[in-house]
């Protein structure tokens, strides 16, 4: 029993940083711009994709696609971006619509492209198991892609927190006029902080192609899932996206291990409602209130 | 008077002038009927989304209650078919109660909360299988009954059984937005504080129409089931519902009255006639980029659109 | 003026269908888009070789396929169905996952023509007395493979990995109910379809179920996360064995490190070894459109199709294409086929359905079970890890 | 004297409604411009004109010689022209600290910055004691200080202030007043738009009187007769000699 709930809490906490990654991007644009893109997913789907077309047609690492993947998803962010500023009315609502309908577009153009076969990688070394004290079981991939989830955490959060741009984009998001004032373009700021999101979605979309099974129709669970764990952390908090994700992610596992698969997603679903309901501004978000 | 006039004229039209151009062609009258399905949640959806400022993603989750209800009513209890669409309608309503604590939500919270739960009831149809049949779904629902000699079960009898029901949805919301409290609600939209100073009890009227448009969603879950003739959980709670519906609220415009059913008809039959017809596989490709269209170019919708270009060219026309 | 506008798009996109003198026109409903789609593709890769082939070699009659998609959605299913009858459809095949399939066949009941699958193996889609319904395949054929199998094997216990979706979750039932009745021990393992993380599973099969065989009803990616765990896991089974679309050439080309050993449901093997004149027609046809080998979806349109095709142009030379001529001349005979003989019950099924069993060996998909149809025999006990 | 800053004949305002009707108004390189004037008469509108947070509708402003009309907000803070807003536009959800590094962020004064801060800090002791606090938590004379540090981080040549005594208590005024008089003495041009007539008259070197979006009264400190000026103020005598700059 003992080694079943320690395998399930290790596997949770991997998935957790794999999670993250995938979270991280949406979580940045939502902290600062109130923005939630409904195309996230997509973008992720997107640059596994890429990875695969440079994997099967080119003989590339996964990982070697990433600067491809980065110049491609971020660009396509960014003309999210300009796409977004053209909103002039509701903004909240009309976000959503507008990232909605890039996702439709996104979908259909990837299964256009790449067709509705799943695809996965080849290389080898990512899927080999490496096994930790005799009773921990992962694959190489997921032990690489929880250590890159922290590392760019961590740099996400010391982009936010200390650099010259970071502390802008907390500027422009905390008052605009004021943040001009400062000698800030907004517009450079943002179109910077959906690059960067472009930037994280890219090594999601590595994560998931080395790790898991890609198809067109993946994009949409992938947002939700973003979405919810960047509710559990609470707005604008990064280390707080790492510790959701991680929570979502042991939960996920526990369940299948304590109890089914079946109902994973109902799991993480509860604890969603709960967190949203019992602590407004989540695990780990500012005072800000959502009611 | 126009008001009237153009009302009567729609009335007409629909009654009578779509059975008799198309009442022959399966075929057109079924994707009508789609497309009236989807209006009508799009009406539901709006009411929420205009009286009570809340944006829901997870009116699929009425939706598939309704329609369950409906099914295992008629089914199991041999209740006939009218009546248990109607009960279908309450179940989704009573449901509705529990997930009122997300009423404390706002915006984008408050949207996801809603998919939340729609997940959540997905999972429970699934595990639920002493009562709905897991993952296997119901299969042969009875039909819509024959009445009077004429066959309800028919594409025909469907067709106006869901034009009625999307006229009678849109008839409630019109009642509601006239009322005092519509009112109330409406101006909620734009600041919460300015009713509490009027005095009115914010939440309790959000869910009062909460469980409204749950009701009329029910419903419209509840005609399908009976429509189509089966159900499986992955169909009733499928996000689509929702998404379509609202893609129909915002293009033909949320917050007129009309302007869902409108954008239901609109985006679904030109959907499925003209872009099908042009990129047989790809064709929602289209759609995803009318929608971002709608929303940069026109923003209120459709309808308040073509409402300002009309009053423009007559006012054009009164001043030459 | 708009309503003139509409009545001309409508004329435009439903007035094409009028029928040549001897060009049969059938309809095809089948998901190219949605999450059927790549099942959908597969089988209508299969029903265009099936109407080439039937072209070239029929002689007196051709038939156009007018393929629409479902985007797999029941309700579009329907419509695709009342459209095809618009365009003078003379019967209707396609179809994938038994939620679609249901409705559409039902509309098709209600237009009196016939509608055949190969893609929904519900037991229930029989069941509801539909004169004009067929199908070459059912949940049952792919249980007893499976079930026939570890008989062989003599396997005593098993691990059934299966998703909550419709079908697989009917499959994994009745392999339940038959290795239960044979006494032998069964411990369920269902698994949403968005699950990605397969080792918890794993991992307690490994510990507490300790199994001598691993089986799986699902799909591609599901499989390919089950072995992928497996794989990191390492669990002391004998076998691992799946229903459709494991044992397939695909998956061999995309997933050869995770392949080997593994038994899935086949109706060929692979390479090939077409022996009938008929099996070679098929290969060939296939290769020369679609310019791959041909996989088990593909085998099972090109069955569907064919059968359909002929039927059709029986019923037409009688005349008695409006008078039940269509389903009485599939009900009628045996018919030989890729995947054996098909006979046709009352309700529509196709009662001598038994998949065989092939396990990937080095590259090839060998059929191991039922023992006159093997081509190699079975590695056993053998595992991909 | 040079002319630092050249307002000409502008007109600005918001949506359909006009503010600002054909102002001018001149800043003398190092004196102390004082703008007084009833609420609601314009000072803010022209102060956020002159940083290009809203668009002219008419006419021209010159810094330094240079038209900036049209020259977006951050480029003219790049150039050295800072503005530092009333205590409400600090950034609130920002740490006490970053607030004010962030004023450092022109290019120009990156390098600087961590030598600015620590000025700003022996100028404001108060702000250093809270310096990880969040900005929302600071009082309003304590966010006042914090919105005149980081004005101070983006190292002006000409520096508006406005309104800086607002909502502060007499002490904490007379001890804004002291800092921007310290300030004017390094050198520094200054726009302060105040209502405190007689403290912000204190330390002014030219005083313009705007009110309903014009200038009313241009005068040098030592020309102000109080009296008057207090009558303009407050409309009391409609016939007013009207004076451009």
């Amino acid at each position: 029993m003992f080694d079943l709930v320690a395998q399930s809490v290790f596997s949770g906490l991997l998935a957790g940083a794999y999670y993250a990654l995938i979270a991280l991007g949406l979580a940045l644009v939502f902290g600062t711009m109130r923005i939630i893109n409904l195309a996230h997913g997509e973008l992720v789907l997107l640059a596994g994709y890429i990875a695969y077309t440079a994997e099967s047609r080119f003989g590339l690492d996964p990982l070697a696609a990433l600067p491809a993947a980065i110049i491609i998803v971020a660009l396509t962010s960014v003309i999210i971006y300009l796409l977004l500023t053209r909103i002039r009315v509701d903004r909240e609502i009309n976000s959503l619509i507008l990232t909605f309908g890039i996702a439709i577009m996104l979908t259909n153009g990837i299964l256009m492209i790449w067709s509705a076969d799943i695809r996965s990688t080849t290389s080898g070394w990512y899927l080999d198991s490496i096994i930790i004290g005799d009773t921990l079981f992962a694959m190489n991939t997921e032990i690489l892609f929880a250590v890159i989830g922290v590392l760019v955490v961590g740099a996400v959060w010391w982009w936010l927190s200390k650099s010259w741009y970071g502390r802008a984009l907390r500027a422009v998001s905390s008052n605009r006029d004021a943040a001009k004032l400062m000698g800030i373009d907004p517009r450079t700021t943002e179109i910077l902080s959906f690059a960067v999101a472009g930037l994280l979605a890219s090594i999601a979309g590595i994560a998931l192609y080395s790790g898991k099974v890609i198809e067109p129709s993946l994009g949409h669970s992938l947002t939700i899932k973003a979405f919810i764990i960047t509710v559990l952390a609470g707005l604008g908090s990064v280390p707080g996206v790492l510790i959701g994700a991680v929570l979502i992610g042991v939960a996920e596992s526990l369940t299948a291990t304590l109890w089914s698969s079946a109902l994973q997603g109902l799991v993480s679903m509860l604890l969603f409602l709960i967190v949203l309901l019992v602590m407004p501004s989540g695990l780990f978000g500012r005072t800000r209130r959502r009611g | 008077m126009m008001k009237y006039l153009s009302l009567i004229i729609i009335l007409a039209g629909a009654y009578l002038a779509v059975p008799l151009q198309f009442g022959g062609n399966d075929y057109v009258i079924g994707i009508v009927v789609s497309a009236l399905t989807i209006a009508g949640i799009a009406v539901a959806w709006a009411m929420l989304g205009n009286l009570g400022g809340m944006i829901s993603f997870g009116h699929s989750a009425f939706f598939g209650v309704g329609a369950y209800g409906s099914a295992l009513l008629a089914m199991n209890a041999g209740l006939p078919v009218f009546p248990s669409i109607l009960a279908g309608g309450v179940i989704a309503g009573v449901v509705s109660i529990l997930t009122m604590p997300t009423l404390r939500l706002r915006g984008p919270y408050f949207a996801l909360a809603m998919l939340a739960f729609a997940e959540i009831f997905r999972i429970l149809a699934i595990e639920m299988r002493w009562l709905t049949n897991g993952s296997g779904g119901l299969l042969s629902i009875p039909r819509l009954p024959t009445v009077f000699g004429f066959d309800f079960g028919s594409r025909l009898g469907g067709y106006f059984v869901v034009l009625t029901l999307v006229l009678l949805t849109v008839f409630v919301y019109w009642l509601i937005r006239n009322r005092p409290e519509g009112l109330a609600l409406r101006a909620m939209h734009d600041s919460e504080d300015a009713t509490l100073v009027v005095g009115v009890n914010a939440t309790r009227l959000k869910a009062a129409v909460l469980v409204v448009s749950a009701f009329l969603t029910g419903i419209m879950g509840a005609f399908n089931a009976h429509y189509i003739n089966f159900l499986e959980p992955d169909y009733a709670f499928n996000g689509s519902w929702t998404t379509l519906a609202i893609v129909a609220a915002i293009f033909g415009g949320y917050k007129t009255l009309w302007g869902p059913v409108a954008g239901a008809l609109i985006v679904y039959l030109v959907d499925q006639f003209v872009f099908k017809a042009i990129m047989p596989s790809g064709h929602q490709l289209i759609l995803g980029g009318l929608l971002a269209a709608i929303v940069i170019f026109s923003p209120s919708g459709l309808l308040p659109w073509l409402a300002s270009r009309f009053r423009k060219e007559a006012g054009d026309a009164a001043h030459p | 003026m708009i309503a003139r506008m509409i009545s001309s798009v409508l004329a435009l996109t439903l007035g094409l269908g009028a029928a040549n003198a001897d060009e049969l026109i059938i309809g095809s409903q089948i998901p190219l888009t949605g999450s059927a789609a790549r099942a959908g593709m597969g089988m209508n890769e299969g029903i265009q070789v099936a109407a080439k082939v039937f072209n070239e070699t029929n002689g007196k009659h051709t038939v156009k396929v007018i393929t629409i998609d479902d985007e797999s959605q029941p309700a579009k299913a329907v419509a695709a169905i009342e459209r095809l009858n618009a365009q003078g459809a003379l019967a209707f095949t396609g179809g994938y996952g038994s939620n679609i399939i249901g409705p559409a066949s039902d509309a098709a009941e209600r237009l009196g023509k016939v509608y055949m699958t190969s893609g929904g193996v519900a037991t229930e889609l029989s069941q509801r007395g539909l004169k004009t319904f067929f199908r070459i395949s059912n949940a049952t054929g792919y249980a007893k493979a499976l079930a026939g199998l570890s008989d062989t094997l003599d396997l005593q216990s098993f691990s059934l990995i299966y998703s909550t979706r419709e079908s697989t979750a009917e499959v994994a039932k009745l392999l339940e109910e038959i290795w239960t009745a044979e006494g032998k021990k069964v411990t369920l393992h269902p698994f949403d379809p968005s699950i990605a993380d397969f080792k918890p599973v794993l991992h307690k099969i490994k510990l507490q179920d300790r199994p001598e065989a691993i089986a799986m009803v699902g799909y591609e990616n599901d499989y390919v996360g089950i072995i992928r765990a497996a794989k990191v896991l390492k669990p002391d089974a004998k076998a691992i064995m799946g229903t459709w679309s494991l044992a397939t050439p695909k998956m061999w080309q995309d997933f050869p490190d995770l392949m080997n050993n593994v038994y899935g449901t086949a109706p060929l093997p692979y390479p090939a070894q077409f022996n009938t004149p008929e099996e070679q027609t098929f290969a060939e046809a296939y290769k020369e459109m679609h310019n791959k080998e041909p996989d088990y979806l593909g085998i099972f349109g090109y069955v569907q199709g064919l059968l359909l095709f002929n039927a059709v142009a029986e019923a037409y030379d009688a005349g008695t294409l409006n008078s039940g001529g269509v389903q009485d001349a599939l009900r009628k005979t045996e018919h030989d086929t890729l995947i054996g003989k098909v006979i046709f019950d009352e309700s529509g099924d196709n009662t001598n359905f038994a998949h065989r069993m092939a396990q990937h060996q080095d590259g090839a998909v060998a059929i191991v079970w039922p023992k006159e149809s093997a081509t190699a025999e079975a590695r056993f006990p053998a595992v991909p890890w | 004297m040079a002319k630092l800053l050249e307002i000409d004949k502008v007109r600005a305002g918001y949506d359909a409604i006009n503010v600002l009707w054909d102002i001018s108004l001149t800043a003398e390189e190092g004196k102390l411009t004082c703008i007084l004037g009833p609420n609601g008469g314009g000072k803010t509108t022209l102060m956020r004109a002159i940083m290009g947070l809203i668009p002219l509708r008419q006419g021209a402003i010159r810094f330094g010689g240079k038209d900036i009309s049209n020259v977006p907000t951050w480029n003219l803070v790049a150039d050295g022209l800072t503005m530092i807003p009333e205590g409400r536009m600090i950034f609130r959800d920002m740490t006490v600290e970053d607030n004010l590094l962030i004023g450092g962020f022109t290019r120009r004064c990156r390098a600087n910055a961590r030598a600015n801060l620590e000025m700003a800090y022996s100028t404001f002791p108060r702000l250093k004691e809270r310096r990880h606090q969040l900005a929302s938590s600071l009082s309003g004379g304590e966010a006042q200080m914090l919105a005149m540090g980081r004005g101070l981080m983006e190292e002006p040549k000409l520096i508006l202030v406005d309104e800086p005594s607002l909502g502060l208590s007499p002490l904490l005024t007379d001890e804004v007043m002291a800092i921007l008089e310290q300030l004017k003495a390094q050198g520094r041009t200054i726009i302060l738009v105040e209502q405190n007539t007689h403290k912000a008259l204190k330390i002014a070197d030219h005083v313009y009187l705007v009110r309903g979006g014009k200038v009313v009264l241009s005068e040098r400190k030592e020309d102000v007769d109080m009296d008057r000026l207090h009558d303009l103020y407050f409309a009391r005598d409609v016939a007013a000699n009207r004076q451009d700059a």
